[in-house]
Formats: structure tokens, C-alpha cells, sequence
């Protein structure tokens, strides 16, 4: 069953066009920023970088409110932003330190922020699918009409857990969205080459599943399509697949040496950058000015840059709470 | 000791699980239960019987044939504010279900500085001895107690049954409850209130001076008949019942054994590698270790699979002969 | 993409009637004396009996060829029967004999008759979805052209292995048949309480997989679709999923209260019995006539009461040989 | 004592492993590789690289991101004569599969009455030490260890990573290969011929007379370096590299202690229901209990999740000087 787009959204106002700009550069410049600080050496361990998938991670969490939730993936960082978490924290977990989201326990591959909703990035593909599908119940069993969004990738499409969360999300019409970003290659192996058919979101027929395939580098269509799926999983009508194609610029981790893909593909999806797109449509409708731009530009740097001077001078964590919050404790106790 | 001098009202195993239940459904609404065929049918061994009349199929929700992802979604909703109880049909099945017990319900706490937890019980008919072989009779608790974010218990007593899964529904972390299919039949004394058993603290079942058998699940009973045999011939055993893996009560084995001076570790699981290697190590770690008249001695199920044939699968493992002769030679030895 | 029953097999001969129809009798007497045994306590254990299902493993056991190869479910005499195996060694196993196929070690979730290609039942739902690609994957690195089937239920089509397997079954383009045995029920749970879509086959779409849905009632639709499948297959064009709609008339196992079912709904589906059908059928094409009929009906009675004889007098297994065969010894050493 | 004697033609862990895994296709047509990612790719940690432009896509197959189905095709494959070596990208991932392996390949020899058998080679990238934090940093070997029907190794050199995994590619049986992230650039000895190292046997890598440090893995480097800082206050260790979990080279352990009097057990994984515990049980219930001079010792990883932090992370495992700590506390309680 195709998501019928008929009920589209009202085109972005003015100011909801400089609220996805203004995310969308900000997760770029996280992402440079996280990439530069390896180089330089103040994050250690291993990153996955979304830089040109921007405009998924934006297009979707626009629609959401700060009491939806999301999942998200070892790709997190644009979900994250996306939602409401605020760099400079983000930017103190990847450092390591207590300041962290995560008091630095976490990570880049479990950066959470249950604060904005975001019920944490995963290390395991495909791990925040039933996680997901999980929260939809707990939710509707709450008679909220709030919505999860549970971002995964190509590659996780594969796995077992996407069968069995989504056909029990269908079974069950539970308020999730899930939102494949097919960027191609799950880690070095092409859509081509981990699936017998040519897309994810047809997958979504076995499960009687609403779907939709959608430009991922355009979050102008993104954004229509989340805002098809979100009516009716507010409405109870059950969950959607949205399936956004995209591509991931960077390698895979810090240690991938593309020798999966050509040059050639690479610098074609550079060519869709979706930022660059989003700007020439706002600039082209009127709806951003040229200086408007620059200051978003110059606000992301600002704040970026502050993160990272906050990030560098934050504590690392005392050893001696190497074994803290394994458990929780009861809330009677806390 | 309860079990032992309490005024009688005697249900079973299975009751008293299904009353724990019945009575924080009606208590919490958050709590409620995943698994298959937990409705209409009952659960396997019964254990939920008639629930899905009282408080409704969304409430007692029966999930396709599909462990990972019920489990997954056990961990969601716990993690979204719900109370979920996931049962497993079989303890056997969880192997498909590794995942998210253990890199995200055991871990999450952790890994999110403590910003988030995951209150979920999963329950685990598991042992052997129905003659349904080898992938439906494992005994795997020491998996789940080597893993730090889970807490793990194994009642051994319809009591306990009760009291440990209240407590583990009180609790804010996942608590996985390994119940023996034998047992559910077995009577014992059950308040009809709510209580809790502690989670983390072993029970004294039978005093004696002579020897420490320490036992855990369908192993008590056995331990508790060897040790009236043992009476007999003047040798008095003590009868300690773990009930708790993780955490594991250290304390009170460690006092018993310094005062016996001798320990037997019995439980179904295989051997090697099983829960018996940690308590046995634990004792040669500790004070109680000088204290020792005799080496430790262990015995667990044998080093195979559970066979199908009825013969042969009680020979896998231990049986009250067994821990009689295994203790009396220790007995013996320390004379 | 529908499998092409077109290319349909020439209808069955007298002999291959005859075979089918003395493989159904078989089937249905060994799950009646093994039910008998049970009441009677020469088995002890649980069991799952195939009664009302066996045209489907018989019409697919037909166009095997001894060194094909099955898995099957703990569901499985029917298929190890039709499989070719002797029901004596299978009665012995159930026994928990020396004698039987697992040397009293397996029982009836686990049977097996490796020699004829029955690479076992399993008392894991879905267990043998993914070890018959794999097997599938053997045979043709060894240049074979032999084929696997693997059959399994309604219930475990959920399982996320079902969702991994035929993917690559599919992807690599293996020569396995994959069976599903849709008897609506997963023990208590129907397939509309454990699907969102109404039928299995549909789901071979998310594969890119030939798919067909038959009647598993009537052993010549069946046998017709395995015809085509096993032709594609040995052809190396790849997987197929064949969905045999039939019923389980006996309870899931011998603890099972009906308590989700109806009696009209049993009644209806006995009123459907392959066996009879088939039987009606041969009469009225004049492919086998009453006598012959009589004589496999009092031919399978007698090799079942032999089964049961020669289980009955079998020794048990030596309690001294309780962890033998853990550990396979090396070829070398064998 | 090879890897300290011997000629030396000296490559990395890594690299022994992939001349084993080249070897052995060369050699027998039927050994294939299946996997994440270790195609063109090489694999995450480089092992495989550049097999499949030797041996080609059919026999380094490069599997969708699917551990279950990959675990129970390979479970297939050797059931049907195939010899696959199956590589989890991470152990951790190796939750996924548990079922297959646990379930099938461990048990269709028994409960098939040994009618068929599972010749699986199953190869797990483990332990921390990367700052992958706590989904990719796990040491989970215990849980395998207690399974019958598996066998368990945890080379700790490129020598016997290479003899390791060929002795697995002969064994009829699924054997499992834990092979520490940290040791994939250690480089050491290694013929170039192929050789196998049994399964089943400890290696003595340093004899003394004090105290034996039984460890695995990364930490037998360790308790070697331990060693040596030992020696300098007159104290001599030995050091045994337990190499197989199962079968368990008891006899080994057990003369080494009888010998020295005092035991020490190190490994990564979490310290309790950890290998660690089998080996002290299995002390304290031998011959060799007589002889202790001092409780047994387990140095293993603390109860908690491996953290992302990199201080926090090096506090989560045995370093160096805790050995060389508890070793001399052992020592000089004895004396
Ligand atoms: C269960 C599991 N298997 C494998 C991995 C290793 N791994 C991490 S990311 C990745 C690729 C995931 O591909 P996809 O889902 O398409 O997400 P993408 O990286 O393209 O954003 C792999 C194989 C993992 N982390 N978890
Ligand atoms: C992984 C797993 N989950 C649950 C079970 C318990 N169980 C055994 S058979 C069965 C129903 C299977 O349904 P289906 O696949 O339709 O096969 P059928 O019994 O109808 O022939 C269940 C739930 C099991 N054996 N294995
Ligand atoms: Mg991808
Ligand atoms: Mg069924």
C-alpha cells in the first residue's frame, strides 16, 4: 500500500525553512568538527559520519514534537541534532568526558538524549527496531498520541528483527514510523549485492504496511512524506515505512578505505548536496535571503565552535565511578 | 524457613507466579505481559491462564512466533515507561533473543550514564526431565548471570516463586526469573498478600554442621531429601538455597562454609563453566577458604546434551542419590 | 512474481498414484499408533501430529530424488516417512530405542534419516529455514544438481530467520524449495492473530521469489507446484516458495485444550481429508481400483504393527553410553 | 616455548590467520569463507583481505548484514559437507546467532545419535581495548565454553592463531576461535608451512616455581610482562596459556599447581561466572587443593559494561600491575 502524499503539508514557512537550514548546517559542521577533532586526536574509538544524509535526519524530525521519541543508529549524530540535543554536550560525550550526554560512557555509537526524545543512538544494526516498535506500545498503552520515528539503515533491513518488529507493528497498528536511510552500502556491500530486491520500502507489502520512497537529499520531500506517516500513526491507522534515498559522502567508519565504490559515484552525490539544494530553493522562492543564509552559516560555526572549546575543557570521568549506574536504582531509593 | 513454619494456605509454583502476576496487573497498570500463547491457551505450562479474561488481550498479548523481536519490544516499552513480563515458552528459545537482553536491556543503563533503565522481567521455564530433549531442556542461567546489568533468580519454592517476582517488578533493572518446569506442580505455603522476596539474598533451608549443599532451583528438593538421608547416618547437612545469581550472596555461603568446613554445589546445569564454578571459586577466594576440611566438591548435569530416552536423561543429571554419595565422601574425607 | 504452473507435470500414473496414495495411508497410520502409544505410554515426551497434512509432504516427497535433500519441523513424520525412511527405526526412535534413528537420543522433534536426505526435524520453530540454504549453498559448491527442501509453518514464516534466509536463498540464487505448511495455527495463535498480511506466499515478494499457494489437502495441486519448483531449482534459476493451505486435525501437541478453535472449524476441515479425496479421485479417473486400494490400506496397518513390534522389543539405550556422539570423531580416526 | 625457541620468521596474528585460512582453501576445496564485509572490503580487522580476488566471490561470500541466517546457513553448509569458516565481525554480534550454534551445531551430533556431524569453524573478533565501548568491546567465551558439543579456543599468539584454526578446519566438530582485537598486529613466530596446535593442550610459556598465573588471550602478554617485573624481587612465576576453553587442559593446570602452591587466574571477561571460575572450581576440587598454600586468585573484568571513556576503559580490565600486585600478595601470604 502506497502512503498516499495527496494530504501533503503546507509548503515551509519562512521561519520552518531557517529552523531545517539552520539544523541541517549544524549537523554538518558536527560532523566536520567530530571528524577534524580524530584527526587531532581528542576523540578516540571509531565514528560514523552522516554528511550528505543531512536532509533525512532534518525533513523527519521537523513534524515531531519534543514528546515523540526516536531510535536512532551507530549513524546518530544528525538524528540526534535533528531532535533537539544540544552540541555541546554531544560533542562532551564524543570527547569522553562526564559533561557527556552519556557521562562519556556512551560514545558516539550510544549517544542518547532522553531529554529531546531520543532514546539513544545503537551499536547494533538494525538494534533500535524492536526497541522502537516496543515504544510505540508503551505509548499507546499511555493514551498519548505521540509517535515514535525509528531510523535504520539499508543493511539493517536485512536482519531478522526488521521482520519481526515490523510485522508485529503492523499486526498490532502501533504508532511508529520507520524510517529506512538507504545510502547504497551497508558498510561495504551494496543494496545491490545484500538484497534480492531492488528497494526497501516494497519490503513493507509482506507486513501490509504503508510505504513510501522519497528523495532523501530533497527535505522538502521528506518532510512531506513524514508528514502523511505521522497523521496516521497519530490517528491510529497503524505505522509507514518511508524509505529515503540517500548517500553517505564520508567512508563508513574512520577506517574505511572505499574500495567498494568508485570516485566517480562519490563526487555525483556531491553534486546532490542537500544543503546546497535546500538553499537554492529557499534563496529561488524568496523564502531565505542571501544574508539570512550567511548568518545561519555563521551561527552553526559560532555554535559548534563553543562546543568544542566546552567539550575540551569539561572533566573527564573520576575511575573510581567505573562501576556507577550499572544498576538503577529503585525509584523508592532515588 | 517460612516455607517451613507458617500457617498453610499450599499452592503451586504455577499458582503462585499466576497470583504474582494477578496482583500487580490489578495494582499497576503499566504492567503486562508478552508472550506465546499467554491468552487463550494459558502459556504452556498454564502459568497465565484465564489473565488474558480479566485484564484483556492488550494487556496479555500473544506475539507471533518471533523471540528477538518480542523481546526487543519488551525492552522499548520498558524503556518508554511500561511494566512488561515477557515469557519465554521455553528458557531454550532466549538464545534468539541474546541481543537485546544483553547488549541493550543489560547495558542501556550504562551506556546512557544512567539518564535512562530498563525495568523488565522475563521469565524462563527451563530444566529438563519432560522428555522433550535437547532443545527444549537447557538449564543456561550462568549465561545471563555473567553479564553485569541483569539481575538473575531462580526460585526454588512456590514462596519464592511469588515474593522474587513482585520484588522483580519493583525492581528498575531487567531481572530474568528461571523457573523449573518440574516445579510448577510442587505445593508450598504462599501468603495470599503481596510480598517480596528479596532479590540477592540465599535462604537457610536446613540447618546442619557437618557439610554445606549449596542448591538452586529443582535442585533444593533433592538437596533437602539427601540431606534427611544424610540424618540418618548421624551426618548433618546444610541445606543453603542461592535463589539469587546476580546478585550473588556471598556473604552468607562464605559464614556457612567457614562453620561446615566442607561444600557441595549442586544444580542441573552442565557442569563446566556452570554456576557451581563461581560459587566453588568464590569460596576458595575467601577466609572460608583456611577453613576448608575437605576440597569443594561440585555436581551439575554431565557433559552431553539432554537426551530424549527417560533413562538416560535423568542419568544427565544430578539425582538425591547423587548428592547423598557425593557428600558422604566428603564427610568422610574430612574425618 | 507467481510461479508458472503452467509447465505442469503429466498427471500422476497408476504407480505413482499408487505410491502416493500407500505414503498418505503411512503417514496417517504411524501418527495413529504413535497417538495410540502414547495414551499407552510406550512414548512418553511430547508429540506433533501431522494428521490431515499429509498430501502436502507426500505430494512434494514425490519428485525428490533419494539424494535431494529435506529439513523438516518438529512437525515431521509425515516428511521423514515421505521422505523414504523406515517407519520401524522411526517407531524405535519415538521409543526411545537403540534401534531408532537417533539412538533414543533425538525422539520425535529430532528424527532424522540422514541416508535417505532427511537432515532432521527440529524442535526449534524456524530452526531449519536457514540450515536448508545452507545446505542448498553445499550442493552446489559440489556441482551438484540436486535440490533442498525445507518445510516449515505458518508460524515460523514470522521468525526473523525466515526473513534472512530466503533473502540470500534468493540473493545467491540456491537450489532450495521452501515448503510452507500453512495449517493456520501457530499452536493457539491463527494466522490472522500472527500476520498482518493473509497469506505467506505473498511475502516471497520481499525476496524477488517465485512463489505459489496451493491446496495442501489435494496432493496432485501439490505435487504439480513442487514439479515447476524443483525444475527451476535444479535449473539453478533460484528459489521458490510454495504456501500448501491446509489443517492440522489433531491438537497442537498432546497438552493442547482447542480452546482456540471451534469444532465446526475441525469438522469442516475433516470433512476435507486428503486421504479420502485422493482416494475418491484415483476411483473416478480409474487410476487404482477398490481392491488395490483395500490391499495398500491393509499393507501400511501391517508394516505400522510391525513398527510397532519391532520398537516394542528394541533394547534401550546403555546408560553407560549417555555422553556418547557428543563430539564427532575425526574422519581420520572413524 | 615454540614462539620463544624457534627460528624466526616473525608475522603478525592477523597475518598467521590469513595464511592458515589461504592455506587451507588452497589445500581443500571445499573450506569457504562466509561473512561481513570480508570481501574487497578484507574485513573489518583486514584478516581476510584480498582472499576473494585469490579464491573468488563463490568461496569468500560476503553475506547481508544478517548473523542468524549467516550462522544457520553455515550450520547447513558443513551438515551437508561443505567446510565454512565463519567469520562475526564482532563476537558481540555472535547474540544474534546463539540459537543456531547453540542449539543445532553443538547438538545435531548427539541428538542425531552421531549420524551427522557439524565441521564449523566459527571465528570471534573480541575483548576491549578499542573504544568501541559496550556493544563491541564484550568477552562472552565462558558461554560457549559451557555448551557440550562446542569447542572453544583462544589462541594468544600468531603461532598458534595459525596451528589453531588449522587443527579447528580438521576437527569434525563446530569450534569457536576467540581472537583479541588487541593481538591482531602482535607479531610473532610462525612457520610458514601448515601445522597444526591441538586442541585441548595449555602451553607453558614460562616455568617457575612461586606461583602458577593461568591466563588467556590478551592477558597472557600480560601475566608474561607480570612475570618478568616478578622476577625482578626474586619471585618466579609460572605462566600457563590456557589456549583451549573446551576441552579444558586440566591435567596441565592442575600439575603446575600442585607444584607452586598458589594459583592465579587472569582473563578479560568479567570476572564472575567468567572461565576464570571453571579453573579455580576445578582446582578446588582436585589433588592440586591439598597442596595450596594460598586461597586462589581471579583477576578478570570489572562487573560493569566496557565504558567509552578510554581511562575508564583501561580500569575495566586486568592491566599489568594488578597481576604483578596479586601475584606478590599470593606469594607473600604463603610464605
Ligand atoms: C548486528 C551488527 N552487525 C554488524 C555490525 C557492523 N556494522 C556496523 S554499521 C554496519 C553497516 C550498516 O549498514 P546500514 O544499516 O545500511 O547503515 P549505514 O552504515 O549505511 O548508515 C555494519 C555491518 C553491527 N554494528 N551490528
Ligand atoms: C523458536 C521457538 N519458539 C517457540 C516454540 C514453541 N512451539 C513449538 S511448535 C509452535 C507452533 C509452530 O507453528 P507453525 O510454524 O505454524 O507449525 P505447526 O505447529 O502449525 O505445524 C510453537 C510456538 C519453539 N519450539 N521454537
Ligand atoms: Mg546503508
Ligand atoms: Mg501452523
Amino acid at each position: 500500500m502506497d502512503l498516499p502524499i495527496s494530504d501533503a503539508p503546507p509548503a515551509p514557512s519562512a521561519d520552518e525553512a531557517g529552523t531545517a537550514l539552520r539544523l541541517m548546517l549544524l549537523i554538518r559542521g558536527f560532523e566536520e568538527a567530530a571528524e577534524a577533532a580524530y584527526m587531532r586526536g581528542t576523540i578516540h574509538g571509531t565514528m560514523h559520519l552522516s554528511i550528505g544524509q543531512e536532509a533525512t535526519a532534518v525533513g523527519i524530525c521537523l513534524g515531531l514534537r519534543p514528546t515523540d521519541l526516536i531510535t536512532s543508529t551507530h549513524r546518530g549524530h544528525g538524528h540526534c541534532i535533528a531532535k533537539g540535543a544540544d552540541v555541546a554536550l554531544m560533542f562532551a560525550e564524543l570527547s569522553g568526558k562526564e559533561a557527556g550526554y552519556c557521562r562519556g560512557r556512551g560514545g558516539s555509537m550510544h549517544i542518547a538524549d532522553i531529554g529531546s526524545g531520543n532514546l539513544g543512538a545503537n551499536g547494533i544494526v538494525g538494534g533500535g527496531i524492536a526497541i522502537a516498535t516496543g515504544a510505540a506500545l508503551a505509548l499507546r498503552q499511555q493514551k498519548r498520541d505521540d509517535l515514535v520515528v525509528c531510523f535504520f539503515g539499508d543493511g539493517a533491513s536485512n536482519e531478522g528483527v526488521f521482520h519481526e518488529a515490523l510485522n508485529m507493528a503492523a499486526l498490532w497498528k502501533l504508532p511508529v514510523v520507520f524510517v529506512c536511510e538507504n545510502n547504497k552500502y551497508g558498510m561495504s556491500v551494496s543494496t545491490e549485492r545484500s538484497m534480492a530486491v531492488p528497494d526497501v520500502a516494497g519490503r513493507a507489502a509482506a507486513y501490509g504496511m504503508a510505504s513510501a520512497r522519497v528523495d532523501g537529499n530533497d527535505v522538502r520531500a521528506v518532510r512531506a512524506a513524514a508528514f502523511t506517516a505521522f497523521a496516521r500513526a497519530r490517528a491510529g491507522a497503524g505505522p509507514s515505512l518511508i524509505e529515503a534515498e540517500t548517500y553517505r559522502i564520508r567512508g563508513h567508519s574512520r577506517s574505511d578505505r572505499n574500495r567498494y565504490r568508485t570516485r566517480e559515484e562519490i563526487d555525483l552525490w556531491k553534486s546532490r548536496d542537500p544543503i546546497a539544494r535546500f538553499e537554492r530553493h529557499c534563496l529561488d522562492e524568496g523564502l531565505l535571503d542571501a544574508e539570512r543564509i550567511d548568518a545561519l552559516r555563521a551561527a552553526a560555526v559560532a555554535e559548534i565552535e563553543a562546543a568544542i572549546g566546552f567539550a575540551d575543557a569539561a572533566p573527564s570521568p573520576d575511575p573510581a565511578t567505573l562501576a556507577a549506574n550499572v544498576y538503577a536504582e529503585a525509584p523508592e531509593a532515588a | 524457613m517460612d516455607a517451613v513454619t507458617a500457617p498453610v494456605r499450599e499452592i503451586s509454583y504455577a499458582d503462585a507466579l499466576h497470583e504474582a502476576m494477578r496482583q500487580a496487573m490489578a495494582a499497576d497498570e503499566r504492567v503486562f505481559l508478552l508472550g506465546e500463547d499467554i491468552g487463550v491457551y494459558g502459556g504452556a505450562f498454564q502459568v497465565t491462564r484465564d489473565l488474558v479474561h480479566e485484564f484483556g488481550e492488550a494487556r496479555v498479548i500473544d506475539t507471533p512466533i518471533a523471540e528477538l523481536g518480542a523481546a526487543g519490544i519488551a525492552v522499548g516499552a520498558a524503556l518508554a515507561g511500561g511494566r512488561p513480563i515477557l515469557e519465554f515458552q521455553f528458557s531454550d528459545f532466549a538464545t534468539l533473543a541474546m541481543e537485546p537482553i544483553v547488549n541493550q536491556a543489560a547495558k542501556i543503563s550504562y551506556m546512557l550514564g544512567g539518564r535512562a533503565r530498563v525495568p523488565l522481567v522475563i521469565r524462563l521455564p527451563s530444566g529438563s526431565g519432560t522428555g522433550a530433549a535437547a532443545q527444549h531442556s537447557q538449564s543456561l542461567e550462568a549465561w545471563f548471570a555473567h553479564v553485569p546489568g541483569l539481575k538473575v533468580v531462580q526460585p526454588a519454592t512456590p514462596h519464592d516463586a511469588k515474593g522474587l517476582l513482585l520484588a522483580a517488578l519493583d525492581d528498575p533493572n531487567p531481572v530474568l526469573i528461571f523457573e523449573h518446569k518440574l516445579l510448577y506442580k510442587a505445593k508450598g505455603y504462599v501468603p495470599e498478600a503481596p510480598y517480596r522476596v528479596p532479590i540477592g539474598k540465599a535462604a537457610l533451608r536446613r540447618p546442619g554442621r557437618d557439610i554445606t549443599i549449596v542448591a538452586t532451583g529443582i535442585m533444593v528438593q533433592r538437596a533437602l531429601e539427601a540431606a534427611g538421608v544424610l540424618a540418618e547416618s548421624g551426618h548433618e547437612a546444610e541445606v543453603i538455597d542461592l535463589r539469587s545469581l546476580r546478585p550473588l550472596d556471598g556473604e552468607t555461603l562464605i559464614a556457612s562454609v567457614a562453620r561446615t568446613t566442607r561444600l557441595l554445589v549442586v544444580h542441573e546445569a552442565v557442569k563446566s563453566f556452570g554456576i557451581g564454578a563461581e560459587i566453588a571459586a568464590l569460596i576458595a577466594e575467601s577466609e572460608a577458604f583456611d577453613r576448608l576440611d575437605a576440597p569443594i566438591r561440585r555436581l551439575g548435569g554431565a557433559e552431553c546434551p539432554i537426551p530424549y530416552n527417560p533413562v538416560l536423561e535423568r542419568a544427565a543429571v544430578p539425582q538425591v542419590d547423587d548428592i547423598v554419595a557425593a557428600a558422604s565422601a566428603l564427610i568422610e574425607r574430612g574425618e
